[in-house]
């Protein structure tokens, strides 16, 4: 009977060193650390603080698109619209702002509503009917794609009012130029990573995407959080479309359409199953880096492209094989 | 055109002439722009227009399927910008043998005369002459180049590069090129390639641009580094945004082509089949001008002024 | 059995029909839960008592038949439904979330947040008390663990067992159904979890126990309802009759009379074969 | 106990009608019939036996390509790279064969083996590791793209031996036109559908799918069957290699840039489960004729291509819809 | 209780230990399986006994230790070198395939093939004849089953414990290991599988048999392994001991004596709470 009543080793849970040891997210971030030393040493530009700002900036777009993707992914889903509805959003916020029709901060409130519509639309369709979330977000993508294309007339939209560039302003930080973009992506990134671990919604979420039965039978209204989840990406998604429109300057209809790959990739890298149930937007981020620090640093040292794609080919598989090796160690 | 029904085979006297049209994708304005001049025309001469394309560049597949489709729906001509010159041949020899009227429209096939015309601009041309002003341009000063390419093997990019650096008069791997990226013709692809080769080579003053979306990216690199002012910046196509900033002087000088023309003349070619059996055939060049508000001596250009009344999109 | 005047029925159910395909897993089902007693839930595999309480609960919806909650009418829209009135369940299988530890899982969809601005504003979660409250509910259990931190998937079937069973017991107010839940459980625990059991119904909770180990049932249970063949086959106390008749009924070698009572032998030498003597 | 003695209603397993209508492919034949019955009314070409051979064309590379994607989902994996491996063995064996190096049949056997041999990397990286599929075959996507182009020296390979494209002719079957390549397709199909429905090995595949550790701990050798079902994947992607050179002429090397996702596509819709374990191929094919059928459709009532892409989206959702409603009608 | 003379033990293990990050399931652990015996292994929730019989059937590979299979030290590279060496399984959570039916599940690893070059060069499945074996081998344990082609994901917890016992019974031709096969299954059923068991010694088969349940236990079993905390506690056999005595060895309250025959009081409170006065 002793072993009952004594107390357990970690009541008050575990130690920090364990905790980031045993995180989730160590395995990609040695993977970053790795990536990012390699470069330091291959090339003379790649330490400074101008180009980390730089790759912040560029992967700012696909990083919040990988929140988004993330929430959808930990529920044992995928997304493959939120590219196309990160470009129909941009195109529609800056039309309608560029045109005059409506106020610019109108405009951006309509893109979010919007791109929160299709992502509602999504989630009733994968929830109430039901069907694979695969084949609804790729009949999405169509749609989405093609009013794209439909509604911009394939113009880019440019002249902007200053409303929708102020992200793409920088401040200096420290000696180094930062945009407001880039702050508010990673404010985007802290606030989920808060939502997902330490409320009861983040909770839900967790408990749906590992059995979405026995989250149902222990009361989880897991309709409504589905649909619910699917419409927060659709928001995260149009937040995304201001970004790009602030970096950018413009309204592309073009934009976007490797983003759905790419953000899958961010997540993945960063340790979240295609399963769903585990995972975190930390992770996500790290992934997003990952790829950024990739393209960056061989094109400094003056990789041809294709020799690129090739070495980036190479490199993701090692960055998860780091991750593996890690978590082997730490078990 | 609402009569698509009814017309049960090629060339059957009562029902409208159907025109196929197949793009290289759906999406790049100038496709879009060669689609709209194709219509016009269509109405103009009463026949019925039905497009398709492939979903990227490069997607012969696709196209070697919606020549097919076109075929069985009865069409009398077809009129494709091929993704590829070599690839698509076998699928317009069977249109072809089916006495179809196969016209190249953009750039030609590999050889010529696998389809029965070409209606197109020189690429090639096009690359020299941005190549021969931004020679002109940088008037004997050092150049380090910086070139924002389209995509691995697709021929339109590597003929305009290629073109280029013959009109500046460099080889190919001549240590002036600091930095080679490819952007898929994409704006926001074209900015990230600028940021990163300005953070390899800073002091690069010269970017060729394989459309002007990609010119315009890096054109916002260049100035977050408040260096949009000493680079020059030359690009290819000619569309209506992209002279608007040749006009802005965010562009330096851009090659015009001239993609609803090569439609136009296509659709009128077909009709022509149509009514009286005789196809057009050999190489008709669509044309290509330089455009900027800046001239150099000795390469011809024409203003934007010019420019903003003949462009496309 | 039923002769005598009882009194309002906690849950109740009547002519409940459930089809999988060509298999039909309830088959005109009644059910009376009386309030504080423990009712035991017998018979063979197969019989349907998991799927009965799948529908009680709410977690599957019935294709016919209706169900009473305290005299009235109800239809539960899915667990939640009949979470919120109280009543909670252990299924069969479980129904934990691998990947999360005990606390998580014994907290799930009530989830404690901190005092203060941080739990109010940040909605925070509060971690350490949920971590403290779950070990406390264990180790009613007395269940051996060597981590709370580990996630369930990795626990012994009895731990997870326990798991389920604590959770349970720490959230009902009306009625706690119990699918089996000493099944994976050594001895001791067992004996904790009968334990459980009548301190939940000392504080005058209703209590459904399906299970196999009749010691089990004879020793705890008010009132055992049989299940067979998707129907319920006799309800009756276990004092009125043996523990091999009882089982001679749930397999059918042995019917109760319709008026109460006696027993009739249904199958002479299946009845024979359970030790029973023709009576 | 007259229970467990009575004979189980359905020893001799279910009854033809109930196996149609409860297999797992009736859905997608539903849509798959559907659409072909509104095609038909909506034009006057879409009903002959031309048209449906050419549809059998158009979709014979992808749905080859579907049959590996089949295996590898099968066992809830996913292969992003079936559509670059299957470019690298196209361009491998055009270029061997046209060049001379080689005899035309040593250059297929040698472009079955590299096809086999990427298969063979990406198992071996997927279950030795292990790493997630989508990971690797991603990074192999890259790889066998840049390979590709380094290889081919970004020229399309022309003038081939007519051993290479053989299986692109015709020959008259009913009145009707049909190539030796549709047939060789079809082939493979059948000989996937009986071995995964009627062979010892198809029955692990299955188990492996459903759990693998229940299929390890039944003594199913996972690693190898996993590793032999990437190589066997890659087998099948060379073999569709040798269709696509057979009905294009020439070695392309910008070809299967899409194809990973239009085979995962042609998958789901046929009815398997991106999760594993369940599944055929012959809802592979179906699913792949669906898509096909939907592109000759509609570029037969001359939608325009923008159109055409937004239809295309909707009527995938529709596609699945239909089967959703038809599983719930017969379970 | 080692100390007299014994034949070779079919399975042996000395000293096996497997870590899971900090939680040690195994702790040194010893085993003996002789020829022919039905060597029951009791043991707390948690105790390890799972943790023992996964690295005794290559399900884990042990961290240290050794095992001897028929005295020789043997390494089992997996679940399926101990199938070939004639040991069958069923493992506690079943290791069911949930989409496939039960003959599918039974023949897993050795699907009958159609006789003829059906079998032979189409390599077709026998399908009909596996389905009818299954059926077969389901009656022998009287489940009762509505229907045979059913997933098995959609049986009762108890159909499928039997599916998973059925098989291994069927199949194993040196030893058989059953980790609580009769935890989810009714009165009769778990009789039938007592029955199996012992049908399966008589044919020379030695049974290890993991439960809770002391009246089975002491039924059945011609030796007892006592687990705790990782390692075995004693081996003892069943008539030297009354029930209640081996409930305390197993929660600590007495231990054995290292030269056999008594037992010694450890914790003398829990002792008296176990109902065991000093002796
Ligand atoms: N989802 C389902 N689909 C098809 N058949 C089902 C399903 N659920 C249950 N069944 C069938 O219904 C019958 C009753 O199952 P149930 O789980 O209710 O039995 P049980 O009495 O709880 O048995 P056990 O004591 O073994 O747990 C069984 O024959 C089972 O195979
Ligand atoms: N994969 C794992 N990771 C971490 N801990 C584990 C793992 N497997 C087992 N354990 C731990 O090892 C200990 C022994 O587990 P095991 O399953 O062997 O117990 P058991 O004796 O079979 O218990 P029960 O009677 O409840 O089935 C438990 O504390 C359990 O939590
Ligand atoms: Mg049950
Ligand atoms: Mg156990």
């Amino acid at each position: 009977m002793t072993t009952s009543t004594a107390p357990y080793a970690d009541l008050t849970g575990p130690t920090l060193a364990r905790r980031i040891m045993t995180a989730p997210t160590a395995g990609p971030l040695a993977a970053l650390v790795l990536a990012c030393a390699f470069f330091s040493l291959a090339t003379d530009q790649f330490l400074s603080g101008g180009n980390f700002s730089l790759i912040i900036q560029q992967v700012m777009v696909v990083g919040t698109l990988a929140i988004g993707q993330t929430l959808i992914i930990l529920t044992a889903g995928i997304d493959l619209s939120c590219g196309a509805v990160m470009a129909f959003g941009s195109i529609m916020i800056a039309k309608m702002a560029a045109e005059g029709t409506v106020p610019p901060l109108v405009a951006i409130a309509l893109g979010l509503a919007v791109c929160a519509g299709f992502g509602l639309v999504n989630g009733l369709l994968v929830k109430l009917i039901p069907l694979p979330p695969f084949i609804v977000t790729l009949g999405m993508l169509n749609v989405a794609f093609a009013l794209t294309h439909i509604y911009s007339k394939e113009q880019t939209v440019a002249d902007l009012p200053s409303q929708l560039t102020f992200l793409g302003n920088t401040f200096p930080l420290g000696g180094t130029d930062v945009t407001y973009g880039s702050l508010v992506a990673l404010a985007l990134f802290a606030v989920f990573a808060h939502l997902l671990s330490s409320t009861s919604w983040g909770r839900h979420v967790y408990a749906l995407g590992n059995s979405s039965e026995a989250a149902r039978l222990n009361g989880v209204r897991i309709g409504r959080l589905t649909i619910g989840l699917y419409a927060l990406a659709g928001v995260v998604y149009g937040i995304a479309a201001l970004l790009l429109v602030s970096r950018t300057g413009v309204g592309d209809p073009q934009a976007g359409q490797t983003d759905n790959l790419d953000s899958i990739t961010a997540v993945v890298l960063g340790g979240t199953s295609l399963f769903g149930g585990r995972g975190s937007v930390l992770g996500s981020l790290i992934g997003a880096l990952i790829v950024g620090v990739f393209r960056n640093g061989l094109q400094l040292m003056g990789v041809a492209s294709i020799y690129q794609t090739l070495i980036t080919g190479v490199l993701v598989i090692l960055a998860v094989t780091v991750d593996q090796i890690s978590r082997k160690r730490t078990r | 055109g609402s009569g698509s029904k009814g017309s049960t085979a090629a060339g059957s006297s009562g029902g409208t002439v159907k025109v196929g049209l197949i793009t290289k994708t759906d999406t790049n304005p100038f496709f879009v722009k060669m689609k709209e001049g194709a219509q016009k025309a269509a109405q103009e001469d009463g026949v019925t227009l039905t497009t398709a394309a492939g979903k990227f560049d490069g997607d012969n597949a696709g196209q070697i399927a919606a020549i097919e489709n076109m075929v069985a729906s009865g069409v009398k001509g077809i009129l494709i910008t091929p993704s590829d010159s070599k690839a698509i041949l076998p699928a317009i020899k069977k249109a072809r043998d089916k006495g179809v009227l196969v016209i190249a429209l953009d750039s030609p096939t590999d050889p010529q005369d696998g389809t029965d015309a070409l209606f197109a601009t020189d690429n090639k041309k096009a690359g020299e002459l941005i190549g021969q002003y931004a020679k002109a341009a940088m008037a004997g000063k050092p150049a380090k180049i910086a070139t924002l390419d389209l995509a691995p093997g697709v021929a339109v990019g590597q003929l305009r590069h290629d073109g280029f650096l013959a009109g500046f008069g460099v080889a190919a791997g001549d240590p002036s090129i600091v930095c080679s990226q490819d952007t898929g013709g994409d704006q926001a692809k074209g900015q990230t390639a600028m940021e990163n080769c300005l953070q390899k080579a800073p002091d690069i003053n010269l970017v060729y641009t394989i459309n002007e979306p990609a010119a315009l990216g890096a054109y916002t690199a260049l100035k977050a580094k408040g260096r949009e002012k000493d680079v020059l910046i030359v690009s290819v196509d000619g569309g209506c945004t992209g002279t608007q900033a040749v006009k802005d002087g965010k562009i330096a000088a851009t090659s015009q082509q001239y993609p609803m023309l090569m439609a136009e003349k296509g659709v009128k070619a077909v009709a022509d089949f149509a009514k009286t059996g005789t196809k057009a055939s050999g190489y008709t060049d669509t044309g290509v001008t330089l455009i900027s508000d800046t001239p150099q001596t000795g390469v011809d250009s024409k203003d934007t002024g010019f420019g903003l009344t003949n462009c496309w999109g | 059995m039923m002769s005598t005047q009882t009194p309002t029925p906690v849950l109740q159910a009547r002519g409940l029909v459930k089809r999988y395909g060509h298999v039909t897993a309830i088959d005109g089902a009644d059910f009376d839960l009386l309030p504080g007693e423990v009712l035991a839930v017998i018979g063979d595999n197969g019989a349907g008592k998991s799927s009965l309480i799948k529908a009680l609960t709410g977690a599957v919806t019935p294709d016919e038949g209706e169900i009473r909650l305290n005299g009235e009418v109800i239809r539960f829209n899915g667990p939640q439904d009949a979470r919120c009135h109280g009543i909670e369940t252990v299924y069969q299988d479980l129904a934990v979330a691998a990947s999360m530890d005990i606390a998580s899982n014994m907290f799930l969809g009530r989830e404690l947040r901190r005092p203060g601005p941080l739990g109010s504003v940040l909605r925070m979660l509060d971690k350490k008390r949920m971590r403290e409250e779950a070990a406390e509910h264990m180790a009613d259990l007395k269940i051996g663990l060597r981590s709370l931190t580990q996630p369930v998937e990795t626990l012994s079937g009895g731990q997870r067992q326990a798991v389920a069973v604590a959770r349970a017991v720490a959230w009902a107010r009306s009625v706690v159904v119990m699918d089996e839940p000493t099944a994976a459980l050594g001895v001791k625990e067992s004996g904790q979890v009968l334990d459980l059991i009548r301190r939940v119904r000392d504080k005058g909770l209703p209590v459904v126990l399906i299970s196999h180990n009749m010691p089990h049932v004879f020793e705890i249970a008010d009132r055992i309802h049989v299940h067979r063949m998707g129907r319920r086959a006799a309800l009756i106390k276990p004092g009125d009759y043996s523990m091999s008749e009882v089982v001679a009924i749930m397999t059918g070698a042995l019917t109760v009379d319709e008026d109460g009572g006696g027993t009739v032998v249904a199958d002479a030498e299946a009845a024979k074969a359970a030790g029973i003597g023709t009576n």
